[in-house]
């Protein structure tokens, strides 16, 4: 424990914003893979375990794209729907067969599906570490604010990671297909009565749901390492998140990924070799006093 | 014979037959393979008492597999205690900390509770990790875990230690299978299939529930005791979620509604690993192929299929019998009318 | 959950059960290989799953260019060297079920322990138990072979050991620390007993040599941890003088890609001991330059034919670059071969054991060309400690200068002590 | 029976798990008919109706819509054949506004028809009209009968069924149901009402199949029934 130094660092700007600033970069990268989470919780009910390889398998496409294009744009974008299709195809050859049975198939499922992809991956990119690089163009000095300091590839993510959840709640709070997609997570044979292909918009729903760990993966790859299994220390951070924020609910995502940003950037400064058992704790208050988390709705089921 | 003396006929056969391996000169590896067997068979075992036989779906259960070890190799490590002290302190303190745990946790359902104790585990598995002096750390607990005799038995020879974990396993067995076939376990199953009805017939369902995951979490303690003894260390991934996930694997693998179940998928998942492991480097890719296979070919464990298969042929048989009755009623219907 | 009532689950499903269960048992047991007179047989815990797969990749490519190149030559007396390399996830606890079925099942004469540090504790009571020849190759912890209570006589290490590092380190880092006048330290190293061993041990060193040498900040990031920026900044918020790393692997590459963009190396001096090693400089984007950079593997280092050739004959034959697993299994198969030649491939632990204990080989991976096998705890001694500078381009590291043994046995003995570990 | 049924049931068995509802259920609509299903609770009315859809699929037998056999088909393939379906218990998506309820059945229906629009559904449904932008959860029973009602025909089906219209509605809200069924059968749709409420369908089938234990026990027009005591007392509990 050294709270005087968290104390100092709160005393001083420059300490508040760089940290500041590291736990939105922290948190908004697990807001992309949290939201998948939830997105494809709160309408299919299933939980995606294997949502850790996706973000796994978007981070080596992003690499390998990066190779062949050399445009960090291409590859991110590349990665985003590479990983979006293969979770469509996730969804409908696997995940599929399992709706409705209990919580541990699915569980099951998805556990040979992250033992296959990182072996997978070991085969197709070896079992060595890889690293992307800083692409040429964010190859810039950090910036300053207030005496902190921001790397400019940090700000485009960020920025990156709070458009796409905006397109993403935009899609789902305005469109027809939100709308739709909001009527199948209550009731899905209502819809399907409907003369709506019902299967088709969970199919959609996944794969929006992946190539959101997908994009998360390729914004994660000019900065972290690429070893097979990196898809599991973030799987279960974004559970926590998942679960602080209520299961289904994108905002509570976005609201429980800063919570959990901050508690990281700040923790290591005031309570570094507790940060983790900080965020289970917190978990576990949100589980005993309000089951259904922050922003979700009691699950009755 | 009534049910519950046939029971313990059956587990002592169990124990003559587990104890008559060695007898026939079987090799040290397979003997090996069935004390690591009976460690996660009991960890499977006792928590398919919470999923199959509670509908408790916990996440968390190899928290306890790890505070059995943790306790007994710390006690043992102090050199205060003789093994069966050590053994029943151990015993002891999963039951406490499973009575805290469980106070909270019981009280939510389905995939809260299975969250809750998902944290919990991650919690103890930190402080395991994080309390270097006290456990070693990452590195478990090294140097061994002493193992002076007791009533003459002597645990570091591995013959005697094969016939204490033998005997130690079908005690748990046997009383988990006095529990499962006892009004409780039919109180608990009765929670399992309709928590309101069970509450509304007077069941103090969250007292119940509490119970048995003491008692699970007790027998899952066992079961770290046994892996320690066996690999003479306790390390914190005995507690990480990853172990807690192998012994749902275990039940499902085997199946959750028949009573040996998780312990033919704990024999299930050790040989898959262990085969994998000796001709492949890919043991994940082949580990994963081989579940899906199983999850989505079988649909659910093989010891389920039999089962159900049976109970299916059956109610087959007194369908035909009803159908023809049915026929029967239906010619003077169509004649009254 | 729950489909058929569970109260017809009689006595036939039991009977059911335990049949299935003594079934699964006979067949599924692969068959008992008895030790015989052909190939000796060397069993090798490892991991070859998961994140660091590379350990267990490399290490094996070290066993095996000495290995092959011994069977080409017609084995030890006639009879073949076979390696039986296991995968153990990285759990201890399956180390010693794969070590015991290595030896019981497989009929493994001798292990070659390339499992990280917790796996080799592990493996090291299955050793205790059993008394065939162990060598630990991958392991550094220093307690391993330095604390006697956990000694066991045929048990060995090969691998560097961690006190060896840290006094070698200290004296490079307090000599720069003196010519530059760098005063306030931070550390930044995996939190979990290597690195914090590690660091402790060589900030104690370098404060040994250096008393103006003070540590005013401390981070521990989690061994894996995907993210290093909430660290990273804060050793920028400390504005120390110099920083210390034991990271490594993977690890080290992220921390590294992340420091970069915070320039955090523009900053202060860094003395990272585990950078100098392929698998690391070859995955680096921006590889830092004039970082103060530890000896793990480098083909220059030493810079002798002999070193050149070894690099090229691995490559070739293992088409991969080696690793500081490499070497140090290469050393634990040199060891192994020389010891069966003198036992006349008698595989006995005990008589092996004998002829390991202080035994001397060449090789260029020791100061003056040959490492020794003490005898009083069972280590490797004499193998290239040492710093160099940094470089962005092959060979990556530069300036690189040997630490002498003399002050690190004087010093070694001294922390011995202090441990409890000697009197 | 003759080739204008637009739906036609032959023969059907359902099963829910082991146990089977429906036994050899046969009955057929013809264009611009209207049937009643009458039965008592759990005579195998509502699996009926789910069966027609899709959501119970039968084991044995077949179901025709156009002609078309559909009983292997999906749910909303079935619904784009040109079944409507409005489920008993009004399921309504009670946190969608009542415009967005009717939104997500739009759909055009056989050969592209498409007469059914939000305006002539206000139009119609005027009550609904007024409360556009409430929430579904926050209407009451009747009003979310006629949503229901609404949704379906915003897909402009060929046959609507109705699941049980009446059920748990004041009298006076079903007698308005009544009067709305009429009117929708004034337009010419074929309609397949199933109820335990033999009054409430005198005024609104044409024909009627009375359902019992699965089996149907009786078929024919509404004006047999009528003078038929023995069904009435014997099924219907009347």
């Amino acid at each position: 424990m050294d709270l005087d130094a968290l104390m100092r660092c709160v005393g001083t700007t420059s300490c508040i914003v760089t940290q500041l600033t590291s736990g939105m970069i922290i948190g908004m990268l697990l807001f992309l893979i949290a939201s998948g989470v939830t997105l494809i919780f709160g309408v299919l009910n299933v939980i995606n375990f294997a949502h850790g390889s996706l973000y796994m398998i978007g981070a080596y496409a992003a690499w390998t794209f990066y190779q062949l294009t050399g445009s960090y744009f291409i590859s991110a974008l590349g990665a985003a729907v590479a990983v979006g299709m293969l979770g469509v195809l996730f969804e409908r050859f696997l995940m599929s067969k399992v709706y409705g049975s209990n919580v541990l198939m699915q569980l099951l499922v998805c556990y040979a599906v992250v033992l296959i992809s990182d072996d997978l991956i070991k085969i197709i990119w070896g079992p060595v570490s890889l690293s992307m690089g800083m692409p040429v163009e964010f190859r810039l000095p950090p910036l300053r604010f207030f005496g902190g300091v921001v790397p400019p590839f940090y700000i485009f993510m960020i920025v990156a990671a709070m458009a796409i959840g905006l397109l993403l709640w935009l899609v789902i709070a305005r469109t027809r297909f939100g709308n739709i997609v909001r009527a199948a997570a209550v009731n899905g044979p209502m819809v399907s009565a409907l003369g709506i292909r019902v299967n088709l918009y969970y199919a959609a729903v996944f794969g929006i749901g992946s190539a959101l760990a997908g994009a998360a993966g390729a914004l994660a790859a000019p900065v972290r390492s690429l070893t097979p299994g990196m898809g599991f220390s973030i799987l279960i951070e974004s559970f926590i998140v998942t679960v602080i924020g209520g299961m289904g609910s994108i905002v509570g995502a976005f609201v429980a990924s800063i919570i959990i940003g901050l508690t990281r950037s700040f923790g290591s400064i005031g309570f570094p070799l507790f940060v983790d058992g900080v965020m289970f704790l917190i978990m576990a208050l949100v589980l005993i006093f309000k089951p259904s988390g922050l922003f979700g709705r009691p699950h009755n089921k | 014979m009534t049910g519950r003396w046939r029971d313990l006929a059956l587990a002592g056969a169990g124990l003559v037959i587990l104890l008559l391996v060695p007898l026939f000169g079987a090799p040290p590896a397979i003997r090996d393979f069935i004390m690591f067997g009976m460690a996660y068979g009991l960890l499977a075992m006792s928590l398919n008492l919470l999923i199959g036989y509670s509908g408790l779906v916990s996440f968390g259960h190899a928290m306890f597999f790890a505070s059995g070890a943790y306790a007994f190799g710390l006690a043992m490590q102090s050199g205060k205690f003789s093994i069966p002290a050590a053994f029943a302190l151990a015993i002891v303190f999963t039951a406490v900390l499973a009575l805290i745990v469980g106070a909270i946790c019981v009280r939510l359902n389905e995939i809260y509770f299975a969250f809750l104790t998902l944290a919990f585990q991650m919690l103890f598995y930190n402080v395991i990790l994080g309390w270097v002096s006290f456990t070693g750390g990452d590195q478990g607990l090294m140097g061994g875990i002493p193992r002076p005799k007791f009533l003459g038995i002597d645990l570091a020879d591995r013959t005697q230690l094969y016939v204490f974990c033998s005997v130690a396993f079908i005690i748990c067995i046997a009383i988990l299978r006095q529990l499962v076939t006892s009004p409780f376990g039919y109180t608990l199953r009765l929670i399992r299939d309709n928590q309101e009805r069970a509450a509304f017939l007077g069941v103090n369902v969250p007292l119940v529930k509490l119970t048995c995951f003491v008692i699970s979490a007790c027998v899952a303690g066992v079961g770290g005791i046994l892996l320690t003894l066996f690999v003479s260390g306790a390390y914190p991934n005995f507690g990480f979620w990853t172990t807690s996930g192998e012994a749902i694997f275990m039940i499902l693998l085997g199946g959750s509604n028949v009573f040996l179940g998780p312990l033919v998928g704990t024999v299930i998942l050790r040989l898959l690993n262990d085969i994998t492991v000796t001709y492949t480097s890919h043991t994940e890719l082949v580990l994963g192929i081989v579940i899906l296979i199983l999850v989505l070919g079988l649909r659910k464990g093989p010891l389920d299929l039999i089962a159900e298969r049976l109970e299916n042929r059956r109610q087959a048989a007194a369908q035909a019998v009803r159908d023809a009755a049915d026929a029967g009623a239906a010619d003077t219907r169509k004649g009254g009318s | 959950m729950s489909s058929i009532d569970s109260r017809r689950t009689g006595r036939r499903q039991i009977l059911k059960g335990a049949g299935a269960l003594a079934t699964a048992g006979v067949i599924g047991m692969p068959a008992i290989v008895k030790g015989q007179s052909g190939a000796i047989k060397i069993g090798v815990p490892t991991i070859l799953s998961g994140r660091v797969a590379v350990l267990g990749q490399t290490s094996v490519g070290g066993l095996k260019v000495v290995f092959d190149k011994v069977n080409e030559t017609g084995g030890i007396n006639g009879r073949k060297i076979e390696l039986v390399v296991r995968d153990s996830k990285g759990a201890p606890q399956e180390a010693a079920k794969v070590t015991r079925d290595l030896i019981n099942n497989d009929g493994c004469q001798i292990i070659i322990d390339a499992e990280a540090s917790s796996g080799a504790f592990a493996v090291q009571e299955v050793i205790r138990e059993i008394g065939v020849l162990c060598i630990h190759s991958n392991s550094e912890t220093s307690s391993l072979t330095a604390d006697p209570k956990l000694h066991v006589p045929t048990a060995f290490r090969t691998a560097r050991q961690g006190i060896h590092d840290a006094i070698g380190g200290g004296d490079y880092a307090a000599k720069i620390a003196k010519a530059k006048g760098l005063k306030k330290w931070a550390t930044c190293s995996p939190d979990y007993a290597y690195g914090r061993s590690n660091t402790a041990e060589f900030m104690e060193y370098a404060k040994h040599f250096d008393g103006n040498i003070q540590v005013v900040e401390e981070s521990w990031p989690k061994l894996f941890q995907p993210d290093y920026t909430e660290v990273v900044t804060k050793v920028l918020n400390a504005k120390a003088d110099a920083m210390y790393s034991a990271l490594w692997g993977g690890d080290l590459v992220a921390f590294i890609d992340q420091a970069n963009l915070y320039g955090l190396f523009d900053k202060q001096a860094s003395f990272m001991v585990n950078l100098g090693d392929y698998g690391v400089v070859d995955q680096v984007k921006q590889f830092p330059q004039g970082v103060y950079s530890g000896g793990r593997y480098n083909r220059t280092v030493p810079p002798t034919k002999e070193n050149e050739e070894w690099y090229q004959n691995y490559v070739k034959t293992q088409k991969h670059k080696p690793t500081n697993w490499s070497w140090e299994n290469d050393v634990a198969a040199q060891m192994v071969v020389e010891a069966l030649k003198k036992t006349n491939g008698d595989t006995n632990g005990k008589k092996l054991a004998e002829v390991i204990k202080g035994m001397t080989i060449k090789t260029q991976f020791g100061v003056g060309g040959s490492v020794t096998m003490r005898a009083e705890d069972n280590t490797l001694v004499n193998y290239i400690i040492g710093y160099g500078v940094s470089l962005s381009k092959e060979p990556y590291i530069a300036d690189f200068q040997t630490s002498p043994w003399e002050p690190i046995y004087e010093l070694e003995k001294q922390w011995k002590k202090k441990q409890g570990y000697a009197s | 029976m003759s080739a204008a049924e637009i739906l036609k049931l032959d023969g059907i068995d359902v099963f829910y798990g082991a146990s089977q509802i429906l036994f050899g259920v046969s009955f057929g609509v013809e264009k611009g008919q209207s049937l009643a299903l009458l039965g008592r609770n759990g005579a195998g009315k509502s699996t009926t109706m789910k069966a027609i859809i899709g959501l119970a699929p039968p084991k044995r037998g077949a179901i025709s819509v156009h002609g078309v056999a559909v009983q292997k088909f999906t749910a909303d393939r079935i619904a784009r054949e040109g079944i409507g379906f409005v489920p008993e218990d009004r399921q309504i998506f009670p946190e969608h506004s009542v415009e967005d309820n009717l939104k997500i059945g739009i759909k055009t229906g056989v050969g592209g028809r498409s007469d059914w629009t939000l305006e002539k559904i206000y139009d119609v449904f005027p009550i609904l009209a007024s409360m556009r932008t409430r929430m579904g959860g926050r209407l009451s029973g009747g009003e979310q009968q006629m949503l229901t009602i609404a949704r379906t025909l915003m897909g402009n089906p060929d046959v609507l069924l109705l699941d049980e219209p009446s059920e748990g509605l004041a009298p006076i809200i079903v007698e308005k149901i009544g009067e709305l069924i009429q009117q929708l059968r004034g337009m010419g749709i074929t309609l397949i009402v199933a109820e335990q409420n033999m009054h409430f369908c005198l005024d609104i089938a044409s024909h009627v199949a009375v359902i019992d234990k699965g089996h149907i026990v009786y078929r024919g027009s509404i004006d047999e029934l009528r003078a038929n005591d023995d069904v009435k007392k014997r099924y219907l509990a009347v």
